[in-house]
């Protein structure tokens, strides 16, 4: 039997905007864990500074609420320290376009066993809305009247361009989609990167769910190719949906590292006054 | 021969063997029962400049240099002007085959001091002794060996250690080292014999870095995990966990940049495990935010501070200690902190593992300042202290952010066992929901500085060394003051107050000498007294006299000797 | 009325347009001829939550809030906890359509303080007046407007102006105002007729906020470029500078983060043009490698500090002044640095000006301190100072740091009229080689800090403001200062020294007020006095008296009374 | 005629090891300029800290050696205070791939009419030899003795997955060619990416002029399909050099700043009191 979904939920109400896509992405990441049968004490998020990371006292389990553009080596961290923890970051388009950039790429390339929930809502919306790299080049925002004169991001080719083991996209009016993705990505063995194309009706308000609805065209399994995969995700007329790259070949980190090989404790179990007598006779 | 030292200095352009040279020379010493001090220079570049390293040798254990030498050994004659006039009486300096241009000041001062000059075709030498050219180092070693009137038996077994693993021909190396013991160019009027009783339980005591004090240390201290990337001079403790990584199972990352090594720090000290980071300012300035961040989420966090001197890029390969104020202060907003000063191998040790009890125990961020000077230096150590219990103050509870008379709340470590916990870098109620209620944040702000009242009274006091009723007293931390521990045996009148917990500060000691009538000297290796600053600030009290240094060199006995005579 | 004013808050949950209601209030009573300020509190999150906006309305000028409220006005009924229990005597609570359930305890309040309840429909009204739900708050503007006896015309214009260019129905907005001014609902008992003498001139003074200030002050003073990260509370500042971005033509980048926007502003500066960056103090942490970077290569370099609630993220858009020692401290080893802090948009518009001029004359980064009470309230000003002249201090020589007596030395603007120049965060010769030679360091490092001095002596004495021979002097910056300003009037008795510049510090004039017998006073907005720990360490003289708030709320006139009443 | 090499030297030598290949980039740059008749104080360059860096104080143009990693933002800054000056970033793999890598990817983005050269030595050299992105993965470095647990970054595939408008590849140890591309890099009107390979017998001995003789194979032209480019430029076993990619049509960041248009002076020539009280207006 399943976790229950209540007990996923700390009794403080949300303070999204009405409409606002986390909503459904809380509830969808809740329904996952519990599905997975993961405990809220399972589980560590570790959250960014935004709309996205006010979630972060809304749901019970262990989080940490750390600083903006952070929490992806922030979650790494937390996932060293203890695997048998289910690890995920989770962080808006601003987080990781802007502030954190390199700290996505870095995960992507190590391969660390944790999963990275970007809510992309394309701005930077807690700040009440400033232009990121995903914002319509010519939409005005806070401060630029006339848009943005930097090209776009576009985060699949982005994260598809490391060569990454695990790459999907979900939208958060669909979570049902969402859940599925949710569940592959949390399970899959190494860095699951997933785009959630996040509804903000207060600062993103052309792409509303007729827009969503429009363009989304959902793929039923994972692209083989990777350049295939990139060619489909860039194309903008029609955004796919769904799991769009997985390859499950390549090692994890942890796997790499040449110390740790067979050792079946974890970092956090093995804290403890270690004799050393021996690398002392080096230095003799 | 001040102080009773006999010192010996090889200089010469960097990447060309000064490195082993030095490392070889202070480990023989030791191996053959005198306690010596190995201090290096070198540039910021890979080869060439001007390197050196310099070795002072003693009749008991010393942790600083003397700024003049007994014996210089040029590897390239180019190499000279940096130190030539720092050479004592009777002095000797070995140069190469080619002739050694000087200037008039040069011999001037070379007359006057009674210098002795020898040529010494080293090249030669080891081509003669079936060597090649490469091993024209070795003859130095040999000859220099011989000036000191060692037996060299203990400096063969350490080249032949030192080379074991590597592609070489041992027998050459061993024939060109004898070669140069064995010139007859040693003349009697060059010897500078060691004359101190050996002590032969040396042999078993250890060469040892402050940097390998620290991650010592951290092995001791159960640190499972350490993220850093590198910078001088904090880099050599990445080296040492990272070659002991098969022994200690310790998790060695090297990390993207500073920011994501103290994240990681962060995050697996949250999770439970003991986690390390380190690196020098400008890595530090990086940090900064997350300290802050570890503030106010009550996080445990230890970073270790290698300063070096200067702003910016400053002087990089060189000492300093101009980051007192940085360290007590960086980080936006206000949260209590730890700051520690090592200053010695040992110290580096034992700081380190309280460094993890503290932040483990306070739940707050530890900054563990060293200084190139001690990072990087070979200090003789008889023994490490013994290991530190770990002390770690779980304790699982409902609310993360108790509010208590001491201002430690609960902690535990998220497990499958424990209950769910939150921390979180907003300000937060007792149960770790973020809140902007007037009343929670000050509670919560009391409480959180409460730790620092807490941890004060559990510091010791600032080690008083010398004679009781000194006229003169020292304060000071880090390497500055080490050269002034290394006078206090001849200098009765002399006294030092060694801080190693700089923050929260314990001044009423100063106060106190003062008051008895002592002349209070601030010793720092830095340009604005930095740690003086703090001590007023923190007593309203301004230590009348300082003695600061701040051209990127530690302080040298000459130094302290030199203060007390004007 | 405490200090003869009249004090309105509008409160409801964010994003329910509280924002605008105050916005026009302030600007409307302005116009009607009184001086008012405007002070906006808000959740960290986007919509719901309690947000507020107080209007002070006075006979003068004023530069701070009361606590308590003559008028409460509701949007929502659950917005009422936070402030029921701040209104005065004979107060108003205007609340919605629904029950307004009490506690025991409100209840009692609401009697001893004879405050009168009135429930009004806002919605209901608006659309009777023709008006659509969302013109409700139009309704409740008109009918604040009818109980502080106001004529409606300044009203009107204000909301005409402030609709212009938006997609609304401009004639029932207005009926929806007139409908609230001539609700029958508004009996004499609840009026609170503002009975000031208008003041024709105020139509054309300014309602601008501290980062409007700031703004204005760089624009004068021919910044260029503009390169910022978002950030509460520095954001409006990039806001400002954008949407005026056509008429003035500077370049106004949005930095992908903060280390990127300061090293943009760092390299433009090194051009030759003047260019700028704001932030808080997480992003300001981020920013510290290159303050030190600047420091070291003598790059002038101004960066706005505008301080929030808290370390980590804290409290994020509630008010603070915790960051004054990192401001003096951020950045590795020692350079020297200048730090400014404004306390209102004239001042801000003064001594933005005047860091560009100081950076640029003096070479060093210019820290330019605000927090969010300044950044964000609406003062109202009458004039801003005359614009500064722009300093420079260019001069083409042969040496780029030449060794000079002020320790300044020449700077151009490269180009291909002048000749080379390269700066360098490497310890440097006078010509920019790199160095590590001690003497080298030495004399840069001395002619560096050189400046600090050439500069504490051209800076101003800190402003004293009051009676001469005040009993009691708080000592301040920031806003923490306004609300003494504001009282000082009414308390012939009390002074205030104002400091502008905080570092260097010059810290007489305080030694001088407390030897001449005046009880001095630290007023900070922070939990352990930092400015005041920023004057002890300077002088070694401890403020015997603090007055410390740290709940994220700006000092009131309340806070500095019940001091002086205890 | 072009203006005289000596022009661009300062008297003090180069503190490169023997064989460094930073003799030759520094050779090649100066060739380069004088080539273009680019004036040496009508050049700026914003060096790294790392050995590249260590050529700040060698050659004759202005010059700022800023921080480690942060060169190409300091570039960028300078570059639009003045668009006149001919502006380079030089850095290193470290600075580029690890300190600094959110700089590279956002200079592309925004195209900035910039030169970025990239010291490809495979390591951190500066700092005696750890382990960069672009070392080999089981070389042991630097504190891993059995080399790095990350997967590698190629800078190729990096750089070209953020649709650069020019893209080249030089090699130390051919200075013609290399002159040949920083000419073009320069005088290419957008963000020019330039990796160098650059040989460092110190760390990298391996990658020797054999090594290189034996992979490297030049590009005459540049590739038209940037699919292609990236493509031919991830096959390991054949190291392509020379213009790899390069579009022109993509506009520059100055060029869609809405309130620049049009405007003929630079920032740098504007610095001047301006009068606000249009401004105040809306104020009132
Ligand atoms: C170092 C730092 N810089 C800036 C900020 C201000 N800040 C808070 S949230 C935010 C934007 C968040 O945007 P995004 O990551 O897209 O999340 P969203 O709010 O859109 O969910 C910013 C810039 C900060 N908290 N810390
Ligand atoms: C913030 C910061 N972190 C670390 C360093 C130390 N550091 C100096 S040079 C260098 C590595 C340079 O490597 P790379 O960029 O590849 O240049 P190379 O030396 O190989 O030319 C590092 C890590 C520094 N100066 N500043
Ligand atoms: S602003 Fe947008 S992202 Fe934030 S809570 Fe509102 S709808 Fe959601
Ligand atoms: S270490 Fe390598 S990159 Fe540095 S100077 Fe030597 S050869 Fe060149
Ligand atoms: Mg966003
Ligand atoms: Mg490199």
């Amino acid at each position: 039997m399943p976790i229950p979904i209540i007990e996923y939920n700390r009794n403080l109400p949300p303070t999204w905007c009405m409409g606002c896509g986390n909503y459904a992405i809380h509830a969808s990441l809740k329904k996952a864990l519990s599905d997975l049968d993961i405990k809220p004490n399972g589980t560590l998020i570790a959250f960014d500074i935004g709309c996205n990371g006010n979630g972060a006292d809304k749901i019970n389990v262990n989080a940490f609420k750390g600083l903006h553009g952070r929490s992806i080596p922030l979650a790494i961290g937390s996932h060293l320290a203890n695997r048998d923890m289910t690890v995920l970051a989770d962080i808006g388009d601003g987080g990781t376009l802007h502030e954190g950039l390199d700290h996505l790429i870095q995960a992507i390339r190590g391969n660390y066993d944790i999963t990275i929930l970007i809510h992309n809502n394309e701005n930077f919306a807690l700040t009440t809305g400033q232009a990121t790299a995903t914002t319509d080049e010519e939409k005005g925002m806070y401060g630029l009247p006339q848009g943005r004169p930097e090209r776009e991001i576009n985060i699949a080719q982005l994260a598809l361009g490391q060569n990454p083991s695990f790459f999907a996209r979900a939208y958060s009016g669909d979570p049902l989609q969402m859940i599925e993705i949710f569940k592959s990505g949390i399970t899959h063995k190494g860095c699951s990167v997933i785009e959630i194309l996040q509804s903000c009706p207060t600062y993103n308000k052309e792409a509303n769910p007729q827009w969503f609805a429009q363009r989304i065209e959902k793929l039923e399994e994972p692209i083989e190719s990777i350049e295939e995969a990139k060619r489909i995700s860039s194309t903008t007329e029609k955004i796919k949906t769904g799991i769009i790259y997985r390859d499950n070949s390549i090692p994890t980190f942890y796997e790499q590292v040449g110390n740790r090989k067979g050792v079946e404790t974890q970092l956090v179990d093995e804290v403890k006054n270690y004799d050393i007598s021996k690398l002392l006779s080096h230095l003799e | 021969m001040s102080q009773n030292r006999i010192v010996v200095k090889f200089a010469g352009p960097s990447g060309k063997g000064i490195n082993t040279l030095g490392k070889i020379v202070s480990k023989s010493i030791k191996n053959s029962g005198f306690y010596n001090f190995a201090y290096r220079e070198y540039p910021s570049l890979i080869k060439g400049g001007v390197a050196s390293y310099q070795i002072d040798i003693a009749n008991h254990k010393i942790v600083s240099s003397s700024r003049d030498t007994d014996i210089l050994a040029l590897l390239t004659n180019q190499s000279k002007e940096r130190y030539l006039e720092d050479i004592r009486e009777n002095g000797v300096i070995i140069y190469g085959k080619d002739e050694l241009t000087l200037t008039d000041k040069e011999k001037e001062y070379i007359e006057k001091k009674n210098l002795h000059l020898l040529s010494l075709d080293t090249t030669k030498l080891a081509l003669d002794a079936g060597g090649t050219e490469i091993m024209a180092n070795m003859v130095l070693l040999g000859f220099i060996w011989r000036l000191l009137s060692l037996k060299p038996k203990a400096l063969e077994e350490v080249v032949r250690e030192t080379f074991k693993n590597k592609d070489v021909d041992m027998e050459a190396e061993i024939s060109c080292v004898m070669a140069g013991y064995n010139c007859e160019l040693a003349e009697e009027k060059l010897l500078k014999p060691i004359l101190f009783e050996p002590n032969e339980k040396l042999d078993k005591s250890l060469s040892i870095t402050g940097n390998q004090g620290i991650a010592l240390g951290a092995i001791t201290a159960g640190c499972r995990a350490y993220y850093a990337y590198p910078m001088t001079p904090a880099t050599s403790i990445f080296k040492f966990l990272g070659e002991t990584y098969q022994e200690t199972g310790i998790l060695v990352k090297q990390a993207e940049n500073e920011i994501t090594a103290v994240q990681m720090a962060m995050g697996s000290m949250n999770m439970g495990t003991r986690a390390m980071t380190a690196t020098s300012g400008g890595g530090f300035d990086l940090m900064s935010e997350t300290l802050s961040c570890a503030g106010i989420s009550e996080v445990p966090l230890v970073v270790v501070l290698a300063q070096r001197a200067g702003a910016g890029t400053g002087v990089p390969t060189w000492t300093g200690a101009g980051d007192v104020l940085l360290a007590v202060n960086a980080g936006h907003g206000e949260f209590p902190r730890c700051v520690i000063s090592v200053s010695n191998p040992e110290d580096a040790y034992e700081l380190t593992q309280k460094a993890f009890n503290i932040a483990e125990i306070y739940q707050l961020p530890v900054i563990l300042l060293t200084d190139k000077q001690i990072a990087e230096s070979i200090f003789n150590t008889d023994e490490l202290p013994k290991p530190i219990k770990i002390e770690r103050g779980l304790k699982v509870a409902e609310n993360r952010y108790e509010i208590t008379d001491d201002g430690i709340s609960p902690r535990w470590i998220p497990s499958e066992e424990n209950p769910v916990m939150l921390v979180s870098s907003d300000e937060h109620k007792a149960n770790s929901q973020s809140t902007e209620d007037s009343t929670d944040v000050i509670e919560m702000s009391d409480k959180r500085m409460r730790k620092l009242e807490t941890l004060k009274e559990s510091l010791p006091e600032p080690k008083y060394i010398g004679n009781k009723d000194a006229e003169i007293v020292f304060v000071g931390c880090g390497s500055a003051g080490n050269a002034v521990e290394d006078i206090l045996e001849s200098y009765p009148n002399i006294g030092y107050l060694k801080y190693q917990y700089l923050y929260p500060l314990k001044y009423e000691k100063i106060i106190e000498l003062h008051e008895d009538g002592a002349r209070i000297v601030i010793v720092e290796n830095n340009q604005n007294g930095e740690f003086a600053k703090l001590i007023k600030q923190e007593s309203g009290f301004e230590i009348p006299e300082r003695l600061l240094k701040y051209n990127g060199r530690p302080f040298f006995i000459e130094d302290i000797l030199d203060f007390l005579n004007n």
